[in-house]
């Protein structure tokens, strides 16, 4: 099929610029997670870098024109390296009234607002709490403010497509979006094809009149009326490495990094979960990836997922669970049980913000203290973070190295954040990963469970089903010498050692820590863990050009921590730590290095911003 | 030339460890009767694992010669499904108390029994909590006095085989520790049942419960209280098997007839049906001191797909759908290169 | 003089917070219904307890002009119990979906019906997870397909009404999202029974289960796939009432007749007995297209001691016994002056 | 009744000790527990100072004769103050070769056993796993010996009774009692009328046999037979505050500070609990205090029954739940519905050897970081811990009190060794205590159910009921202002940090940190927390005499920590942390003061002796 709009591309001047933050907001209805994937995608295949932040809100469909129904995507693209969705936006598409609402504070002095005025209407400017109409009062003279009946064109569009007016309706948002297109020069094939692939079959006349409203609106652009209020830019393809990319979201990242890792380990997956947000993903995921040997099981809670995957791993299998904190609350009476039995187990949390049921569909970074710490007894564990949504590809992989060769639980964390975002990624050869298979006993000759590989101090795994190894385990003490049943004083002390040895000893094991930016050596050390990743090093980055000697270190081995990062801190004259709560990471450094480390705390459910941390930073080297 | 096999006695499921049990306790009279069903079915040692919870009951793998798993309290049937669905080859048995399957595990019980998971689930019902000393338990009879309830217990016990009925059980059996000859061919049936079959053994807990099955067991009583079910035979019980159940079919209940008094012949014995769920329900519930207990198997549904069977099928036929590779899976959809 | 006590009204039951289900998401109609029961009932808003765990059907307390805690997902039966315990002057209606209810919660739905605590409590059954995005629940049909079941389910459901009546149920009714006649009716006969009343009300989840009840509720076949029960009154439907509901008394399971065909007379059909436990398993696992599905008062046992009431009972007879003097306990015993 | 064997007291020459550690050790069948606590009564009634230390078996009834079945009760009497049950025994009393194979280590050189040679037959002998008879083979050289065949002059003196063999062997402990009597100049009058209360109405020969037995044992010792090698002791009245005085073990003082406090709050009880070793004492003694408006609730699980304490507190009762380390950790997502709801709730951790089952009848203190850290997202909430049994009860008063008045969570921690133990107790006067009334919000003017105390910022508490206050709580973020759900991000992080600033404004409203023993500045702090109390406190004692600068600083207050306390720590020139876990409170304390203090750790499930802490002080000052 020959893309429909080939032509358009080029027919008129465009300003260059270096990077765009875009935000569509609108209706829960409105299709807003769509637009801004299909526009993400289109980004990444013109080469831009960026990062996305998809905003929704907590109720499954708040009723129309509400304020806390209203559902957003951001995107930050450009030709420089990009690291977060941006501090604040240069472009907010304002569907309706209480988008406008909303969002109007994240957008610059000067930036442009898209507002399809079909939908300012007296009714839904008074439902998203409004006195008067925001188009019409001069509230909004700070800003260029293009205002469209987005509705009505739309409407028109369709108008052959045979579709009910409501249907109809609901193309708005691909009209919207082929005006954006048009914007950034973007080219619409890819977004028809998926139209076409998405509806093609079931509902052609959708695929239709959505490929119709989006032509109609990039046809809009192009036109001559919109030339005095409408600027065409061009956003360079980035500088990247080179080789074969795709987006990934956190959760993909996760699913595939863990079923790599299982490739890897030479093992079936078991992964017990039960629905939460924002952790479903990876049951939804890891469900369709069964060719890989993955169970999935969707258990009747989530004490029954981790007892499931516990399950698993004794039979033989990767047990995998996964949930988000009140989840993972409820599954750590299990969890002693894995550290008891010195089982693999990996348990993934997708930490959303708290306390209790908390803003679930908000992020957070707040499960720090519960990973490392929120066990009954001295039940030490290996814990991991991941910094973004690809990077949990990697981390999953590391995840499954380390509960494989250490026979133990080992928790990954993530966010509300990373699972949800996506980035672009660099696909690896899996052919070209350290394969570390695990070599389950199978020799009778001097068998007791609790056999220890001298080195690492894991146990041997043999299974059920293996001829002449039949033994029993579980969560009592046992024997250093046998495996049996103890409760000698001096055996639950050598337990107890040789359980913290085996976790603690795995430092030897991870990689030094590094420097995500800057020198060894400074004024001050940012150190951060998890999805501030993006806000901490661009604010590093800069202050460095700025002259600042400050350098950015960034965490993904939580627990144990690495074995050089004590003397690493200690090069700096000040340490300060960004987190997403109230000062978790903080807490252990200060207690495993008795570094001065001071906290930067934000938990309002929104990642950092750059500026943010930049000012952290300046008032820090400024006294 | 025939090689005459290896035939495994019930010593060789023992295992070297001390029985930990209070001496007179009904579970070792259970687990005699477990390692007898063993031999009796030549069980692989190292295809079968005995998962369970937390309590005496629980303490049960450490004394059979097999795969074994004392996890935590009330999850047995949970880890059970874990180890099923990642080795459904393994033949596997859940030991629980009442108080590890009906209290704290009541949930994990009641969906393993759902979705028909293949497991042999015993609950060793002793109507206490045995191993933290005696506190009331789910079981327990209203007015149970206990360390926890100084003036008797006031709330209703649960049945385990009528909420099994009520979770969607296929396969429910009853036996007593003590008899060594009726238990094990329970169990051989729980073991033969494609599913989740559940079995309730009656077990004596000499040091905080005793007797509390007396007014079954004893033998001066036996005989009145005890009825064994036999598919396709009248439910005769008694001394001289001279009394039966009969079904009220007006009110749909069951009552208690003499053969031979007020004109009641044989034929208005009711005839086990192990099919028929209505009356598997009727069963579980009778009680002493109107009714005879009732033992042997109850309901036993015919065999539909296991759990395990069903989802390990969608596995098989993902893989069957092509090669797995993650490699080209990563590279699918809109890619781009640079 | 006469006071005209003032009336309360529906609206009068209803909060200023904005209602944030889907629209048309069936818990609308339930709100509406609850709200009429409230005002039918002229509860007191300041004595009535509305409690839930997580989920769609669990927003419901925030939309009631009584108390509410809206608390963590699976647990409300607990905490309902709690509640209760501490104060049973009030009035406590529990509310959840199906998974809140029988997945996560459903241990404790069955201590809190065995218990029989003076509970009434609602399940929305829309067959799925709605606020987390339309997976399976444990009363999703066979083969359902989700996002955690791309390939269908392979789980057999669990019936709300039949795990009830197993876990000893003394009160259970259904009725539907929509019936504003009859669910009002229906939750009054839960309130007004002392005990554990659970009603089941099948919702319609209008954005990831949508239509899953049309073979009940769709205009055009109603009359075919609803049986409303009526204590003492014949089980009667169709059009013109003219199938009935016909015990099998051989085979102990119900057929669907029709009078005045193939002789079938109007006295051949069950008459609804609220207190035959038998029949309510049977109807509460009548099921289309085979059946109509039962609504109503499924099964009423005559009441008894409510949990919180023996419990409490036992308080007071402690402080019968004597002034309660801590310091006086203290010193009781063994002491000694130094 | 005249006591029956006054006349025999004082007839022969005593010689005088300051205190003895005598340890009762036999098979679980053979009543240790009840031998130890009538002899504990007689020692409280003789005016000694005592602790206890009752060790049981982990299985019910273990098998008789065997090694895991011994079940052993230990006491340390003096006329000085005694803080531990002691290091090491002077007298084992061994009624079986295996309790003779278990407590053999713990005897002192030159310590006395008292063996029942009646069981050390062939049969017992090996069962214990002796390969010879102990008694015969002279490996017991380094210790007096003293046989007596026991069970034969038990049989003797019961022989009247008409009570079986069987049942007439078992008052062989009483025999036993009666011996030990003589040696330490007691009266038996106390234990002849618990028995004859105990036995009396029902089976009155269990009670005469019993006594029987006793006075046979003390005759024994009376008569000159034994005179070579017994000798008989004083040991004078402990010179303690003059008062009124009884046993009490931890179980009991909670349950009564329990009560007590929620007398002061002016509240009934609405307690929630599932059994656990060694939680369930506290369930089965509340349950028999309902004349107080005690409700106790046996859950059918942790979850239902915290649960159930949380919906009694939302109804106006005080909710209280208690478990041990597993069942607290299935319990943290309800806490965390407390907290976020903010009600009061009181939940009381018995700790016991982890991880996971572990060894559910050892002591451990590892539970710390589960108490301070073991949450999902950041969930602060009161921890104290109890030191001795006694204390409990003030503990328990104070949990009460801070729970009430903060609208907060309080985790109590005390231990398996706290739980079991019984020490003497001044019984403090009800009525001179401080209420604490609580308020109930009444007023319906301007009434939100999240309107705070300025001061304290607790919420009001509102309870269903009250007419015209009807509201909606539950876990997702509330407004600070209404009250009503609020997924607004300045809203989060102002709550998330109110909730911070009312649980660190506590550190506000406890005492200032003291010191227990010692200068307020010095060498070494030894800084503890619960159970450990005894033997760090009388380890400083004595280095103290020795003439080392060394205090003794014990936390009842772990979170927040007294105001006062880091700058206390700085005032020494290193801070030693003695824990029965890997280290816990010492992260703490190096997070919140960058002190280098450092851990003595001891994870055996036994309580640290005295001499291990006397010997880490010294290493520790002599460097
Ligand atoms: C999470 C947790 N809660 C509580 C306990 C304590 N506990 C151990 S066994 C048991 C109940 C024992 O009763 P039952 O299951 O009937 O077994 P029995 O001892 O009677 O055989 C309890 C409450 C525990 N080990 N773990
Ligand atoms: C401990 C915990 N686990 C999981 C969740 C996520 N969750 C919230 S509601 C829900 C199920 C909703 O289904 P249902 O109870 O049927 O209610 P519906 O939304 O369909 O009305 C789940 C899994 C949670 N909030 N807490
Ligand atoms: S306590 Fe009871 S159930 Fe447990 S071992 Fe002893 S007799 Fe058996
Ligand atoms: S998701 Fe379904 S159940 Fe939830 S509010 Fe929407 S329509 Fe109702
Ligand atoms: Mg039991
Ligand atoms: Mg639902």
């Amino acid at each position: 099929m020959v893309p429909p709009t080939a032509v358009a591309e080029a027919s008129r001047p465009r300003h260059e610029i270096d990077s765009v933050v875009v935000r569509f907001a609108g209706d829960s209805g409105d299709g807003m997670q769509v637009t801004g994937s299909q526009f993400t995608l289109t980004s990444a295949l013109a080469g831009n870098d960026f990062a996305t932040f998809p905003d929704f809100p907590a109720e499954i469909r708040a009723p129309v024109g509400t304020t806390f129904g209203v559902s957003s995507f951001q995107i930050n693209f450009g030709s420089q390296r990009i690291e977060t969705a941006g501090d604040s936006l240069d472009v907010l598409v304002a569907m309706n009234p209480a988008a406008l609402k909303v969002e109007l504070k994240n957008l610059r002095v000067g930036g442009t607002i898209i507002a399809d005025v079909g939908q300012f209407n007296d009714r839904n400017v008074k439902k998203a709490g409004f006195v008067a109409n925001p188009l019409e009062d001069g509230s909004l003279e700070k800003y260029r403010v293009i205002k469209i009946d987005i509705s009505a064109l739309t409407m028109e569009a369709v108008k052959n497509s045979g579709l009910s007016k409501r249907d109809g309706l609901r193309c708005k948002n691909f009209w919207t979006l082929g005006l954006i297109y048009w914007m950034y020069g973007r080219d619409r094939a890819p977004t028809v094809e998926w139209l076409n692939k998405r509806f093609g079959a079931k509902r052609p006349e959708l695929a239709t009149a959505n490929i119709a409203a989006m032509n109609a609106g990039h046809a809009f652009g192009e036109t001559a009326e919109m030339s005095g209020e409408m600027t065409a830019f061009t956003v360079r393809p980035a500088e990247i490495a080179a080789g074969v990319y795709r987006t990934i979201s956190g959760g993909e990242a996760l699913a595939y990094g863990l079923v790599a890792g299982s490739q890897l380990a030479g093992l079936n997956i078991m992964f017990g979960s039960y629905p939460i947000t924002p952790a479903s993903p990876l049951l939804h995921i890891l469900a369709g990836l069964k060719q890989f040997g993955v169970t999935t099981f969707q258990a009747e809670d989530e004490i029954a997922a981790v007892c499931a995957a516990i399950g698993g791993s004794y039979a033989g299998q990767l047990g995998i669970t996964s949930s988000s904190g009140p989840g993972i609350a409820l599954k750590m009476e299990a969890i002693g049980l894995a550290i008891s039995t010195e089982l693999p187990l990996v348990i993934v949390n997708s930490q959303r913000a708290g306390p209790s049921t908390g803003m679930p569909t908000k992020t957070e970074q707040s499960d720090l203290y519960q990973a490392v710490f929120g066990r009954n007894a001295d039940a030490p564990l290996v814990v991991l973070a991941s910094r973004s949504p690809s990077d949990c590809f990697e981390t999953a992989v590391e995840a499954v190295r380390l509960a494989t060769k250490y026979m133990t639980p080992v928790m990954l964390l993530t966010d509300g954040y990373i699972a949800n975002a996506a980035e672009p990624w660099l696909i690896p050869d899996l052919a070209k990963l350290k394969p570390f298979r695990v070599r389950f006993r199978t020799e009778a000759e001097g068998f007791h469970p609790f056999l220890r590989d001298p080195k690492t101090l894991a146990r041997v795994w043999a299974t059920p089903g293996t001829p002449g190894l039949q033994h029993r385990i579980g969560g009592i003490e046992k024997a250093y010498d046998s495996g049996h049943i103890s409760y000698e004083a001096g055996n639950h002390q050598k337990m107890t050692d040789t359980r913290k040895a085996k976790i603690d000893g795995i430092g030897n094991d991870i990689p030094e820590q590094g420097i995500e930016e800057g020198e060894r050596t400074g004024d001050l050390a940012v150190v951060g863990w998890g999805s501030t990743y993006g806000p901490i090093n661009r604010a590093v980055y800069t202050m460095r050009q700025k002259g600042l000697k400050v350098s950015h270190i960034h965490l993904r081995h939580i627990w144990p921590l690495p074995r050089n990062l004590g003397d690493l801190l200690k090069g700096f004259r000040r340490v300060l730590v960004p987190e997403m709560n109230t000062g978790q990471l903080v807490t252990v450094l200060r207690s495993q290095y008795l570094v001065a480390a001071e906290g930067l705390n934000k938990v309002n459910g929104q990642p950092f911003k750059i500026s943010e941390i930049e000012h952290a930073i300046r008032t820090r080297l400024e006294h | 030339m025939n090689v005459v096999p290896e035939r495994l006695t019930a010593k060789d499921y023992a295992t070297d460890q001390e029985v930990r049990w209070c001496p007179g306790c009904g579970d070792y009279a259970i687990l005699k009767a477990v390692q007898k069903t063993m031999a009796d079915l030549q069980a692989s040692r190292d295809r079968t694992v005995f998962v369970s919870g937390i309590g005496c009951a629980a303490r049960f793998p450490y004394y059979m010669e097999t795969y074994g798993f004392h996890t935590i309290h009330g999850r047995a049937p949970a880890i059970a499904t874990g180890i099923k669905l990642a080795n459904p080859s393994l033949d596997v048995w859940v030991v629980g108390g009442d108080g590890d399957m009906l209290s704290i595990g009541g949930n994990h019980l009641l969906h393993a029994l759902r979705r028909n998971v293949d497991l042999q689930i015993l609950i060793f019902n002793n109507e206490i909590y045995g191993l933290t000393k005696g506190q009331y338990s789910p079981t327990s009879r209203v007015g149970t006095r206990s360390p926890s309830t100084p003036q008797g217990s006031v709330d209703l016990p649960v049945s385990a085989l009528a909420f099994a009925l009520g979770c969607g059980a296929r396969f429910i059996g009853r036996s007593i520790d003590t008899e060594q000859k009726h238990l094990p061919e329970v169990l051989k049936r729980a073991h033969g049942y494609r599913g989740a079959a559940l079995v309730e053994i009656l077990q004596n807990c000499i040091v905080y419960n005793d007797g509390v099955f007396a007014d079954i067991t004893e033998s001066d009583v036996a005989d009145d209280r005890q009825l064994y079910l036999e598919p396709g035979q009248p439910m005769l019980f008694g001394k001289n098997r001279e009394k039966g159940i009969r079904l009220n079919r007006e009110t749909l209940s069951l009552e208690v007839v003499t053969v031979g008094q007020n004109g009641i012949t044989a034929a208005d014995v009711l005839v086990h049906d192990e099919k028929n769920k209505m009356i598997a329900h009727m069963l579980a519930l009778m009680e002493p001191p109107e009714f005879p207990v009732a033992l042997g198997v109850i309901y036993c549904a015919p065999e539909v797909q296991s759990y395990e069977t069903g989802l390990l099928a969608q596995v098989t036929e993902a893989k069957a759908k092509g090669a797995a590779d993650l490699n080209k899976i990563l590279r699918s959809g809109h890619t781009w290169k640079v």
